[in-house]
């Protein structure tokens, strides 16, 4: 029986799309005639999803919104992923906004603290990618989700092409709860190599003027790789991937990662570590990734998004991504985070600021940023239950009490002691701890990763096993450690440094077996772009910025 | 940056003052001159550039042409190289095809004519910059410039705006470093010009005195030195051909 | 696929040890020396001990050869007083002794610092190049980075007898950048770098004729290059600046016009572009010959 | 610029090197050079003068020479440094590059 509730609220769409009238024809809409529809579809009060993560945007739809004013649209409770666009500042300037929940705001980051010091950004929270979209189920349900796909046929089913993303975590939580689900997409075709969103969870669809934004996020370009990168990734391989035998993992886009995956072919061989590590991935399709897959080195890679320039590469291994009947890549943000947080055996990646305790953070006074989706990946999963080699010794390392889980992903930290300019990674205290940001966050201290999910930090100087630490105190000690000469560093007492050595908690270059006059970018099984196009045998099309020939 | 604007007296004006009326003889197109003229009764071939004019591929072919010419039918005759132009033409397509090597090509022809007897008089009368001073003026035996030309690098605010380093340094230090003042006097200083020639001075007579004193032998390092404004580069060169040696 | 360091990766000091036979590098004002700019040091820049220049002689292959690498991280390998005077020095050894000259460039062109100073060691540094010439002393510029040859060393380069690029290497007068601000961000895009390379990179030069030899970016390559040249010379003549002056008219008559450089790589012979693209030194020599 | 000069306790130096001097590194952005020379005073001290373009950062430098100088027989060595904002890592890969040079010659 329908109760009269949930028939108020799908009369409720019914009056909004009877309100847009002849401006449609059917579910498709004209550019020209998008503002004055969303004009219409929109109410005061709403929560309106704005598609448009790290990478993919639908940056049509946003920026036509962005013509609207404070008379059309006004009081939206704005969810969305990632806060990049000059068109979504322009809608807290025009003081639409009411509230905003959001994970990440990059390129917007000193837009955003500028928006935080004027109170004319009004957070909820920030969160983690998979964090945000499971709160679209419970309490930040859109009601009008407005989304970006490649294609369209006649029907309005779409097609996502490699960067399906976040489309379905928005369109299922909206369509299934009489919102109103609104598509930009690049061309209207005839006939869709897929479906990957059916016409009946779309309302409408409108053929952008240009193709969607789309980031190539993921690009390293290995030409920028350092000798002290490749030190640091010899130092990871031996002392973190070949110790614990790690078999599955997910990457951050770092240039400190990029030379592990280029030292795969060549090191890695070398050390005999093929088959025994790097099988199983969660990480978008990284072009510094290809030697290594040619090499015959990864059995499958599953991906939150594409990246720029490696469809046909995907497309031609379908025997490593996972590939739509068509044959071309898919990848899914939602679904990814989630296995990057319970079937991983590591996550590495790299920040800004790391704390004395190992907390660490990208945001700063004048910059915030965010989390994205690292926070999904780079913490203790206690709910996972099954076993491998790598999770079993690092919680064997951990010592776990009977009140704990047995095992322990690896999250490591791969940092070096200084970032450019001279700014000291290391530091007593996150500038994230700053009383104007806590306040604006209710309270929270936007921290990336805790200190307490740490498991490793790795720099230039060595490795810290916080894992392996017994105390607070040894963990401050072991941080100082590898903190080389930052004021953190230096404070580091001689006499410790040798007892947590001599203990394994902190281990040199030398105690893993690695050379420091040995680490040369002539490891690198390419040292430029162009090596990564051979490698592919001239499947990867890189991103125009990156190709000098 | 600015366009060129051209610079009074007019480009006839300066060619009548050089030459007297022999100076009909000098053709100006697009703003390269190229002709023959006379000084002191005696024959000269005269090429270069005016209204501050910027020099592309065609204007070095030209300029090389010229001197070609005169290898072939003019033995021995003096080459007068006059300067006014603000650089080289900052284009896509001129790069493309080589610039750099149209003004290589233009060097070799006045090494050639060098080799050949013809002496090489440069005179800057205007601007007298960068890589257009360098692709021809710079080449010769003997450099001289009028008191009005714009002889140098670049003025302080453009060098300024270039290296970050604010203009009131720069200016400071130009005053204890000739280097890196902007005109024919410190140009001079650094050994870069032979003499500076005054709005008073008889120009068709210091024309003369320079063809006859003209030398092959490149002197700017020991003027550098002697006059004060280039103190080092005499010295190290000379520690290089020393030790070289040993 | 791997084991060796692109040649542009190297120091200019390790490019010398990289080419030169094995020890026989003698640097002439060494580092211990301490001859720096004192203008740098006045505006408080640091200084380099070799002034962003080694000069020195040294063998390639038995042959003994003057040989200097400028430092394009210092200070954009730029031409100062010193760095211009150690310049011309070597010039004027190898024409004193009759030995070949190779010039490792790495160079902006003048060093603004220093004002006209360099400027001036750059025209000294043309008439001791030519000096060689006359004497049928090799000069040799090898061109094999991004920072290239330009402005004024852009132009010293083309006074040499030889010039041996890799792809890497860029050759011109203007930079992209200033074209960009002069031209327009249509008429030069200076992000663009495939666009940048193709008006300035060691193909396009190669396929022109004003690089005479394009090899792999590894210094055995880059040896073997200059090895080429080492027993010749290009001499300054009736005939050859004739002919030269012949070819660049016609040079500027067919591609004057031209504003894409895929005009030019056509018109010289290379018949699938995509393909010499991602070919390097021999291999593209190879496709343009065959085009041919 | 920053200017300062240190000597660091040192194991001398061995009696033979391949060369009397090495150099290691290059100036520029984010980078130094080490000059590294036979003839320093005392033989049980590592003699050092630093030049940098980015002042403020002086314990920086004297820990990691200092480091450089306990780790390494350098005593009896004379260290001059260019610097124009090399992080500390840097410091101590060219220290040992250079000394590396000095002890064995040209690779």
């Amino acid at each position: 029986m329908i109760t009269a509730k949930s028939a108020k609220r799908r009369q409720n769409k019914a009056e909004r799309i009877a309100r847009v009238g002849k401006l449609a024809r059917g579910k498709f809409v004209v550019p020209g005639k998008v503002p004055e529809v969303l004009r219409r579809i929109i109410e005061p009060g709403d929560i309106l999803c704005l598609e448009g993560d790290n990478q993919k945007q639908a940056d049509f739809l946003a920026n036509q919104l962005a013509t609207l004013d404070k008379k059309d649209l006004r009081d939206i409770h704005l969810v969305m992923s990632c806060i990049t666009l000059p068109a979504h500042i322009e809608l807290f300037k025009k003081g639409m906004i009411k509230q905003v929940d959001f994970c990440y705001a990059g390129p917007q980051g000193t837009a955003v603290a500028d928006l935080v010091k004027a109170k004319k950004f009004p957070v909820g929270a920030i969160h983690t990618y998979n964090e945000l979209y499971a709160r679209y189920y419970i309490d930040l349900t859109p009601r009008v989700a407005l989304i970006a796909a490649a294609q369209a046929d006649r029907k309005g089913n779409l097609f996502l092409a490699a960067n399906t993303e976040e489309t379905p975590a928005i369109v299922e939580p909206t369509a299934f709860s009489d919102g109103i689900v609104f598509a930009q997409v690049n061309e209207i075709v005839d006939k869709l190599p897929r479906i990957d969103i059916p016409a009946d969870q779309v309302d409408f669809v409108v053929q952008a003027p240009y193709p969607m934004h789309l980031q190539a996020l993921f690009t390293r370009d290995p030409a920028a790789i350092t000798d002290v990168q490749v030190l640091m990734a010899m130092v990871a391989l031996r002392g973190i991937y070949e110790k614990y035998e790690v078999q599955s993992l997910n990457h951050g886009v770092g240039f400190n990662t990029a030379a592990i995956e280029l030292l795969l072919p060549t090191y890695g061989e070398r050390l005999g570590l093929k088959g025994k590590i790097c099988k199983y991935w969660m990480v978008n399709p990284l072009p510094t990734m290809i030697p290594a897959i040619e090499s015959g080195w990864v059995e499958s890679v599953f991906a939150v998004g594409g990246e720029v320039g490696m469809e046909r590469y995907t497309a031609a291994r379908s025997d490593v991504f996972f590939t739509g009947r068509d044959g071309s890549f898919h990848s899914n943000r939602a679904m990814g985070q989630l296995a990057g947080h319970y079937a991983i055996d590591m996550f590495i990646g790299a920040s800004l600021q790391i704390d004395i305790n190992g907390n660490s953070s990208t945001v700063s006074k004048n910059r915030i940023t965010g989390f994205g989706g690292a926070p999904n990946m780079g913490c203790q999963p206690t709910g996972r239950r099954h076993p491998t080699k790598a999770w079993l010794k690092a919680g064997a390392e951990a010592n776990p009490g009977p009140g704990s889980p047995p095992g322990r992903k690896l999250v490591v930290q791969m940092v070096e002691t200084f970032q450019a300019g001279r700014v000291p990674t290391f530091v007593e205290e996150l500038d994230a701890t700053d009383p104007s940001i806590r306040k604006a966050l209710h309270g929270v201290t936007p921290v990336m990763i805790y200190g307490d999910d740490v498991t490793h930090i790795v720099t230039e100087e060595g490795i810290a096993n916080l894992a392996a630490c017994r105390s607070v105190a040894e963990r401050q000690a072991a941080i100082r450690a590898v903190a080389g000469y930052t004021p953190v560093g230096l404070k580091r007492k001689k006499r410790e440094t040798e007892d947590l050595r001599a203990r394994g908690i902190v281990q040199l270059p030398e105690d893993v077996g690695v050379r420091p006059s040995e680490a040369s970018r002539s490891l690198l099984a390419t040292q430029d772009i162009k090596g990564l196009v051979r490698w592919s045998n001239g499947l990867y099309d890189p991103p125009s910025q990156f190709v000098d020939w | 940056m600015k366009k060129p604007t051209p610079k009074k007296p007019s480009a006839r004006a300066v060619l009548a003052r050089l030459f007297g009326a022999s100076a009909t003889g000098i053709a100006i197109e697009k703003s390269v001159l190229t002709g023959y003229a006379m000084v002191d009764g005696a024959k000269v071939c005269v090429i270069g550039t005016c209204d501050g004019t910027y020099i592309d591929n065609e204007a070095a072919l030209r300029l090389a042409a010229h001197v070609i010419q005169c290898i072939e039918r003019q033995p021995k005759t003096p080459i007068i190289m006059l300067v006014d132009s603000a650089g080289q033409e900052p284009n896509r397509v001129a790069e493309m095809l080589g610039l750099a090597s149209y003004f290589g090509h233009l060097l070799s022809c006045l090494e050639l004519a060098r080799r050949k007897g013809h002496k090489l008089i440069t005179v800057a009368t205007g601007q007298a910059v960068g890589g257009a001073f360098l692709c021809y003026g710079m080449f010769a035996d003997r450099i001289y410039a009028l008191d009005s030309a714009s002889v140098g690098l670049m003025p302080i605010a453009a060098m300024s705006a270039v290296t970050k380093i604010p203009a009131p340094v720069l200016e400071k230090l130009s005053k204890t470093m000739p280097s890196l003042e902007f005109g024919a006097a410190p140009f001079a200083l650094l050994g870069g010009v032979e003499e500076v020639w005054s709005a008073e001075d008889d120009v068709q007579a210091k024309l003369a005195q320079a063809l006859a004193n003209s030398s092959t032998e490149d002197n700017r390092a020991e003027l550098g030195k002697k006059r004060g404004g280039r103190k080092l580069a005499l010295d190290i060169r000379q520690k290089v051909l020393a030790e070289s040696a040993r | 696929m791997t084991g060796a360091i692109l040649f542009h990766e190297l120091t200019a000091r390790q490019r010398i040890a990289a080419i030169a036979d094995k020890g026989s590098f003698d640097e002439l004002l060494p580092p211990p020396e301490r001859i720096t700019s004192p203008y740098l040091a006045q505006l408080g820049i640091p200084v380099s001990f070799d002034d962003g220049i080694v000069i020195g002689h040294a063998r390639i292959g038995g042959k003994k050869v003057y040989l200097a690498a400028q430092v394009g991280p210092f200070v954009g390998g730029a031409v100062g007083e010193i760095h211009g005077a150690k310049l011309t020095g070597l010039f004027k050894a190898a024409a004193r002794d009759k030995i070949p000259c190779v010039l490792i460039v790495e160079s902006g062109g003048v060093r603004l610092h220093e004002g006209s100073s360099g400027e001036i060691a750059i025209a000294e540094t043309m008439r001791a190049i030519f000096e060689c010439r006359a004497l049928k002393v090799p000069t040799i510029a090898v061109i094999a980075t991004d920072i290239g040859a330009y402005g004024g060393i852009g132009i010293l380069s083309t006074c040499c007898d030889f010039r041996v690029m890799t792809e890497h290497g860029r050759l011109g007068i203007s930079g992209p950048i200033v074209i960009e601000k002069w031209m327009g961000k249509k008429a030069y895009d200076s992000a663009n770098r495939a666009l940048v390379w193709k008006t300035s990179g060691g193909k396009t030069k190669y396929l022109l004729g004003d690089a005479d030899a394009l090899v792999h970016d590894t210094a055995d390559a880059v040896r073997d290059g200059i090895s080429r040249f080492l027993g010749k010379s290009s001499a300054v003549s009736l005939t050859a600046v004739k002919a030269r002056q012949k070819e660049l008219e016609k040079r500027l008559k067919k591609f004057g016009a031209a504003t894409d450089p895929d005009a030019v790589w056509n018109g010289m012979g290379v018949r699938n572009i995509e393909a010499a693209s991602l070919a390097s030194g021999p291999e593209f020599v190879a496709l343009a010959k065959r085009g041919k | 610029m920053e200017k300062f000069t240190k000597a660091f306790p040192s194991k001398p130096l061995p009696s033979k090197t391949a060369s009397p001097w090495a150099l290691a590194g290059v100036v520029g952005s984010g980078n130094l050079e080490v000059l590294l020379e036979r003839g320093g005073r005392p033989a049980t001290a590592m003699e050092c003068h630093v030049e940098t373009s980015i002042p403020g950062y002086k314990a920086a430098w004297l820990a990691a020479l200092a480091d450089f100088a306990h780790h390494y027989p350098a005593g009896g060595t004379k260290v001059t440094i260019n610097d124009q904002g090399a992080p500390p890592v840097l410091v101590t890969l060219r220290l040992r590059q250079a000394y590396d040079h000095l002890i064995k010659g040209d690779k």
